[in-house]
């Protein structure tokens, strides 16, 4: 397992290598001239040169990727904002907090109600609380969430005044709005996922083993069933947690959270080059060790997989899930 | 089937004309159809049959573990120690699940959780019958189920899919042992292991019968398995009980056609012969029986007569019961 | 002589692959919701295809001084800031929006298939250059990798396209990878290859169209995903440019009125969830029609 | 099983832990998460009136974003109210457009124009308590004419220190309000905290004004409180740039629907520059107060002056598309019907503008005529692009609408800031450009947009006007500013429609109207100055 852990670990450095070049080369292609934003249009040719010069946006192609590459990966430094010349990682410590808490409310939303909500339609499969279920959560996929985010802020924000609509200066209040218009697609997700995986495992001999054993319907469905169907939704939130952690972006646009959304979509339309390399690097890696922490988190609940682990043969099979 | 005799007293387990039904994709399964059977302290009864024929289905009845959905007893009386269990309310009939009637179920690869170690469930159901003021530790009563079961103690804390199938079996056998239950209902409890465990487990439910004077309904279609277990034998085919005796009166003089054609598919080791008899045909389908008898269209003595009406209960000259019209007949006939 | 031996299992194949057409279809037809999704789907992509017909007005014909008139008999969706008639908008704007996510999971489907199916066929060390290389695109979370692609090639429908395509490839590689080396195990593709059947006959003929279900219940619910990322994109500005009516960028210009003209942002957001909607029904179907086994 | 459940729990918390532990966690030295709480939304009772706040902050909506605080800035964003809170200038505009010494307390000017002597304050100090003296406003000088951000300041030809508290400036042209400008853009700041200030005041900041920063979120909000050891005495502040509210915040807010969410949730109490569209919900609304700006800033079509595009040379063409559009539909469709037409390419604030103007044609709306002049034109069914920002892409639909009715086929192009910026002066990508003026004085305007020689591509659109050049040439001396001179290019323009001048939004400030306002004091934007008001119910 230790092993395991350090290989994948190992992995992760050519994939962020791999991340740096492929934005880094993205960046490059973006039509736009930087030194001309930085500089505004009146700015003179001679003072434009200066400026590419400076940033070296004049070097060869290659030259400034190894340079890049050599800052980020040797020196461990991201780099300034061509704008602000503040450090990006100074930044992204006051951001990334912030994009974190909006992901953890929203994926506590999203499995506080979708777990429940699918424990309940398996349990009543076929009957009316199944389809109600179901259907909201189809509906749920369903809804953009930029959308919601409109509605939900017309109605909480503007008619009933219980929410704050922006900014985050209350808060955890301020993050329950963009929590519940970002939730509803891990949230239906989740709940179907609850249902299908509770329907297999409320099939399964061994709960008729604890029916047989006297065991209370409720533990037999929160205790014997859930647990195991559990295995396959924890997967799902941590795939939901790294996917959330990336696509708040919007979201975040709308209701004017500073985090590393509208860190990296201002940047983006700044021609901030390095904020954007740097923060998609950032997110890459971060994205990376979730996924890791997923697999570790999926054998720590299933004993079966991380016997599976432990007889190395059988890694493959468990990459493949991955 | 056991004539009514209001005199005596009711048998310990005694179950009248139990009829299950479950509803699927809108077509009703007729799964059991009117079983009645008896059974006393420290006997054994086999229910033989093929699959599909409502074996599983009257067990879980007992137990009121039928799934949820689509499922449903439809009619008949469940008495256990003179209680009618169908008509006890859910919290009473959890107390005696496990506890006074527990179930071995047919295949130990499924049958344990596979996220809980083993101790742990033999000690759940040990905790969740203790009686008020009882001091049993559930650990400790898991630990010697365990010995008992002759797997070692410290394995207590491992999981499922760290034993092999026979030492599953092993566990569930504690598990449904663990609250000495008055009642052990069996259920292919050999099938799915190797024959050289399969005797072994015979043997440990066999010895833990008769240590703790339990009486068990013994599942199987095994006549082997019937023959070195059981004290009587019902023969049930889709859904019904078509011959019902002790296990001498069945195996010396089996009188129902299917009973017989049972008998043909079993290889004879006393007598040389080139071919099994293989029963024609294929049994009913549950949503859709036959009129009549429902083994009529396999039966090679089968008239006009059987595919009219159900058939009444006949007893036969040795005194045991056979659901069967031309048992005179047939009789005559195998001489 | 292998000839002759090779002829039955491809027909076999074709007779087994009608057979499941029909059954699949036949599973199909049982499915109200699915029923529904595919009847509401035809009627929105007729919709959206003859809107030039239908449409009672030009999607760009503006009548200022009836700007923001609510939903009437001669506007059934009222009419935007500008005046435009928000139904006949929304109707050219299914155009957009439906061959967006169509066309979007199209090139990634099959850039995927291609991908999917060498590393998934060949294994080892291109399985794995493959795989590692996926795995860095993955590794971007998709929402801003497709933001930083849009940005990249600008606004236009070709783009948006290509960034929304781009952005699915690695999803659908794996997913027929995985299904790949299931089906590579199986022992009509060793008998191909003991009678040296090319390669890429092996793929093409025998593993492709046994890995084809679960790929379509993905395209399928990846067309719903990606509409409703399109229009994401519009939102904040980076999808195809007005005054097309894309749904999205509808949405987008209609937030500053929502306060006092509700309508300008509800219309566009209904017909979103509701083709995502219907074609989650349908993908719902195709899965539990193509595999039983996961029919509960 | 009791430490696998403990292992799997573990793992959960590490999973969050990680990603947090990996970003430093959340403290940070000087900006703190929540900067301090404005308001709080009321619960419950939405009567459709803005609740008291009551905190003693005021806050204030508004939609010009400052990614950093440094003093080394282009022209965006010069006239945000905030700016004069941070740091203080030689002069300052007022609100009669006249300029009024700040920081300077005296200068005196010779050489035609051409040589200033200034003389600043010798008590200045900033918040971090530095000296300060002609050295530093020298170095700022001569930072900011290499940092070339802003084009007057390449108009300094040498800047002399002739005293502790003196300095000399040689300009290379004399042209009206040049030096006014200069001193209005320059800042006096400490080059001793600007060097010691780790990324050069982008997010910690040593004011020089009567404010310091308490805090600071990119993009987000930027905090004042008033200091306690200003320097100046205040009888000696213009009146503009008075400070008497005590805390003001500053909430950065882009977007208009935003704007009007965030005034009635409290969040804000008070927006600066509301879009019209917004805006108008609040006019007939007695919870809240407005104030319209006078039009200070107007929207002007330029036709590209490129060779290879249709309009460069087509007068008749040009002049078909200023008479197809109706400034009325704009103002109707675009300003919620509060704006004015414009008769000029600059709006009616700019120093020099004639009134009588005015009451002239200026290519009434006619349908008709348009198609006329069209047909007189060598429009030949191209494809006419027209580039604008994509934050006012509805107005460019507009104009497009207006074209196509009379037969002329438009596609958009609406770029992000960034792409804009960087093809905007370039004729040989657009055929019209709509864009934002807004100018102190007239010659200001022409010099960076109608100069032929003012770009190595020609002017503002790569045109090569040099009759219009030698024009505006005349202007810019101090002798030629006169009124005749203007109306030479103001007609010149205007026949040749060589930009067309679309309408003047009106621009609102909203706010509670239990704010408690005595005596309103503007700034010479137009905007009231929220640190020169006194607000009795912040």
């Amino acid at each position: 397992m230790g092993r395991y852990i350090i290989k994948r670990l190992l992995w992760m450095i050519p994939i962020a290598l791999g991340v740096a070049i492929l934005v880094f080369t993205l960046m490059t292609f973006t039509p736009g001239d930087p030194a001309q934003t930085l500089l505004g249009a009146t700015a003179t040719e001679e003072d434009l040169n200066a400026k590419r010069e400076e940033l070296g946006l004049n070097d060869p192609y290659f030259v400034r990727l190894f340079d890049y590459l050599g800052d980020v990966f040797i020196r461990f430094d991201l780099g300034n904002s061509w704008i602000t010349s503040v450090s990006i990682i100074d930044t992204i410590k006051i951001r990334m907090p912030r994009t974190v808490i909006l992901t953890v409310v929203t994926l506590i939303i999203a499995f506080g109600l979708g777990i429940p909500l699918g424990v309940l339609a398996a349990t009543h499969q076929n009957k009316w609380q199944d389809s109600v279920s179901m259907v909201l959560a189809m509906i749920g996929v369903a809804i953009p969430n930029f959308w919601l985010a409109l509605l939900l802020v017309v109605a909480f924000s503007v008619k009933l005044r219980w929410l704050p609509a922006m900014g985050i200066e209350m808060g955890l209040i301020s993050y329950i709005l963009p929590a519940l218009s970002n939730c509803t697609g891990a949230l239906a997700n989740c709940a179907r996922q609850t249902r299908s995986s509770m329907l297999d495992v409320i099939r399964a001999d061994y709960i008729t083993t604890a029916r047989s054993k006297g065991v209370p319907e409720r533990s037999v469905i929160y205790k014997h069933a859930l647990k195991n169907a559990l295995i396959p939704i924890i997967t799902a939130a941590g795939t939901a947690f790294g996917r959330l952690l990336g696509g708040a972006m919007i979201i975040e646009t709308i209701f004017d959270i500073p985090g590393m959304g509208t860190y990296i979509i201002g940047s983006l339309n700044n021609r901030d080059y390095p904020v954007v390399q740097g923060g998609t690097i950032f997110l890459a890696i971060v994205f990376s060790i979730l996924m890791l922490l997923v697999d570790l988190l999926y054998a720590a609940v299933d004993p079966r997989i991380k016997a599976q682990y432990a007889s190395s043969k059988k890694r493959k099979k468990v990459k493949a899930n991955a | 089937m056991a004539e009514k005799n209001p005199n005596t007293d009711r048998p310990f387990l005694d179950i009248k004309d139990l009829v299950v039904e479950y509803v699927s994709d809108g077509e009703t399964v007729h799964a059991v159809n009117g079983v009645s059977l008896h059974l006393e302290r420290g006997k054994t009864l086999g229910l033989v049959g093929e699959t599909g024929a409502g074996k599983t289905t009257i067990a879980k009845s007992i137990l009121r573990i039928l799934p949820d959905v689509g499922a449903k007893i439809c009619g008949g009386e469940v008495h256990l120690d003179g209680e009618n269990l169908l008509e006890l309310p859910e919290v009473e009939m959890r107390k005696i699940r496990g506890n006074k009637i527990s179930m071995i179920f047919q295949d130990p690869m499924t049958a344990l959780n596979p996220v809980q170690t083993v101790g742990d469930q033999i000690a759940e159901v040990v905790r969740l019958h203790l009686e008020h003021g009882d001091r049993t530790d559930p650990v400790e009563r898991a630990k010697e189920m365990l010995e008992i079961v002759g797997i070692p103690a410290e394995r207590f804390s491992e999981y499922p899919h760290q034993f092999s199938g026979g030492m599953k079996q092993r566990v569930v056998i504690a598990i449904a042992l663990a609250c000495n239950p008055d009642l052990l209902l069996a259920d292919e409890p050999t099938t799915a292991l190797d024959v050289t465990i399969q005797a072994q487990v015979l043997d440990l439910i066999a010895d833990l019968r008769n240590k703790y004077n339990t009486a068990m309904l013994l599942i199987t279609h095994d006549m082997g398995v019937v023959a070195q277990v059981c004290d009587d034998v019902a023969v049930i085919y889709a859904g019904n009980i078509v011959e019902y005796g002790t296990k001498r009166q069945v195996f010396k003089h089996p009188t129902h056609p299917y009973t017989i054609g049972l008998f043909g598919a079993i290889p004879d080791m006393n007598e040389d012969e080139e071919w099994l008899h293989p029963i024609d045909g294929l049994p009913p389908d549950p949503t859709n029986l036959p009129q009549g008898c429902a083994f009529s269209p396999r039966c090679p003595y089968a008239t006009d007569e059987c595919r009219k009406e159900a058939i009444k209960v006949y007893r036969t000259a040795d005194g045991h019961d056979c659901r069967c019209c031309r048992i005179e007949a047939i009789a005559k006939k195998e001489g | 002589m292998p000839e002759t031996k090779t002829a039955p299992a491809p027909q076999q194949h074709k007779a087994k692959k009608k057979s499941e057409f029909m059954r699949v279809m036949r599973q199909l037809s049982k499915n109200k919701l699915a029923m529904i999704g595919i009847a509401v789907l035809i009627i929105e992509i007729l919709l959206a295809a003859l809107a030039p017909w239908i449409a009672p007005y030009e999607y760009d014909k503006m009548d200022i001084p009836n700007a923001f008139a609510t939903p009437s008999a001669e506007h059934l969706f009222g009419t935007d800031d500008m005046g435009r008639d928000i139904f006949s908008r929304v109707l050219y704007g299914g155009r957009y929006s439906i061959s967006t996510g169509i066309l979007a999971v199209l090139i990634s489907t099959v850039l995927g298939i291609c991908v999917g199916s060498v590393a998934g066929y060949f294994g080892g060390q291109v399985d794995n250059i493959i795989m590692r290389l996926l795995d860095i695109i993955q590794a971007i979370p998709g929402m801003l990798l497709m933001i930083v692609i849009a940005s990249v090639l600008g606004p236009g429908f070709i783009n948006t396209v290509i960034a929304l395509s781009v952005g699915s490839i690695p999803a659908s590689a794996r997913m027929l990878r995985a299904q790949m080396l299931k089906e590579r195990e199986n022992e009509y593709i060793e008998a191909s290859q003991s009678i040296n059947c090319s390669k890429f006959r092996i793929i093409f003929s025998h593993l492709l169209p046994n890995c084809m279900s679960p790929m379509i219940v993905s395209s399928t619910m990846g067309v719903a995903q990606t509409i409703t990322t399109a229009a994401g994109l519009s939102f904040i500005g980076l999808g195809v440019q007005p005054p097309t009516p894309e749904w999205g960028a509808m949405l987008s210009a209609a937030r500053q009125f929502m306060r006092q003209a509700p309508h300008l942002i509800i219309f566009p957001g209904l017909a979103i969830a509701l083709t995502v909607l219907v074609l989650n029904f349908v993908g719902d179907g195709l899965r539990d029609a193509l595999d039983p086994k996961l029919k509960n | 099983m009791k430490l696998r459940k403990a292992l799997s729990i573990v793992l959960a918390v590490l999973m969050l832990v990680s990603v947090l532990a990996a970003c430093g966690g959340e403290k940070t030295p000087n900006t703190p998460d929540t900067p301090n709480t404005p308001s709080t939304p009321d619960g419950g009772n939405g009567g459709g009136g803005a609740e008291k706040t009551g905190d003693g902050v005021l806050t204030v909506g508004y939609a010009t974003v400052i990614d950093s605080m440094t003093p080394f800035r282009s022209n965006t964003g010069q006239d945000a109210p905030y700016m004069t809170l941070l740091f203080e200038s030689l002069a300052v505009l007022n609100d009669q457009s006249e300029y009024v010494k700040w920081a300077a307390k005296d200068y005196t000017t010779s050489d035609g124009g051409f040589t200033y002597d200034v003389e600043i304050y010798d008590n200045i100090t900033d918040s971090a308590g530095n000296h300060i003296t002609a050295d530093d406003i020298v170095w700022f000088l001569e930072e900011t004419i290499k940092a070339a951000l802003k084009p007057d300041f390449s108009k300094i030809e040498s800047v002399t220190k002739t005293g502790d508290y003196t300095f000399q400036v040689k300009l290379s042209s004399n042209m009206v309000g040049l030096f006014d400008s200069l001193m209005k853009h320059t800042f006096v700041i400490s080059k001793a905290a600007y060097e010691a200030s780790k990324d050069g005041f982008a997010t910690e900041c040593v004011t020089t004004s009567a404010y310091k920063v308490t805090g600071f979120e990119a993009s987000s909000y930027i905090t004042f409180e008033k200091r306690d050891d200003y320097w100046q005495d205040e009888s000696l502040v213009p009146e503009c740039v008075a400070a008497k509210t005590p805390k003001i915040t500053f909430r950065f807010i882009t977007e208009a629907s935003q704007m009007g969410t965030a005034l009635e949730t409290g969040t804000v109490d008070m927006v600066i520059d509301m879009p019209s569209a917004t805006a108008v919900q609040y006019l007939d609304n007695s919870a809240y107060s407005s104030w319209e700006s006078p039009n200070m800033q107007g929207w002007t079509l330029f036709f590209s002056g490129a060779d290879s595009r249709p309009v460069a040379n087509d007068v008749k063409l040009r002049q078909a598309i200023c008479t197809a559009i109706d400034p009325q539909g704009l103002i109707t469709a675009i300003a919620s019907g509060h704006g004015s037409p414009m008769y000029d390419v600059c709006p009616p604030t700019a120093i020099g503008y004639n009134p009588k103007w005015d009451s002239e044609d200026y290519y009434n709306y006619d349908e008709d005529a348009a198609k006329a002049l069209l047909a007189e034109s060598d429009y030949a069914g191209q494809e006419l692009e027209i580039l604008c920002g994509s934050s006012n892409q509805r107005m460019a639909e507009v104009i497009q609408g207006y074209l196509g009715a009379i037969g002329i086929n438009v596609k958009l192009n609406a770029l992000d800031m960034a792409q804009l910026t960087a093809i905007r002066l370039d004729g040989t990508k657009y055929d019209m450009f709509i864009n934002t003026i807004g100018a102190t004085t007239l010659a200001n305007h022409w010099s960076i947009r109608y100069d032929p020689n003012a770009y190595a591509t020609g002017d503002g659109t790569s045109r090569h006007d040099y009759t219009l050049g030698e024009m505006l040439y005349k202007t810019w001396t101090v002798d030629g500013y006169t009124e005749e001179n203007i109306d030479e290019v103001h007609y010149y323009i205007k026949d040749n429609a060589i930009a067309y001048g679309l309408f003047n939004p009106q621009r609102f400030t909203i706010w509670r109207s239990d704010l408690g306002i005595e005596n309103t004091v503007y700034d010479y934007a137009g905007w009231p100055s929220v640190a020169a008001t006194t607000f009795t119910n912040a």
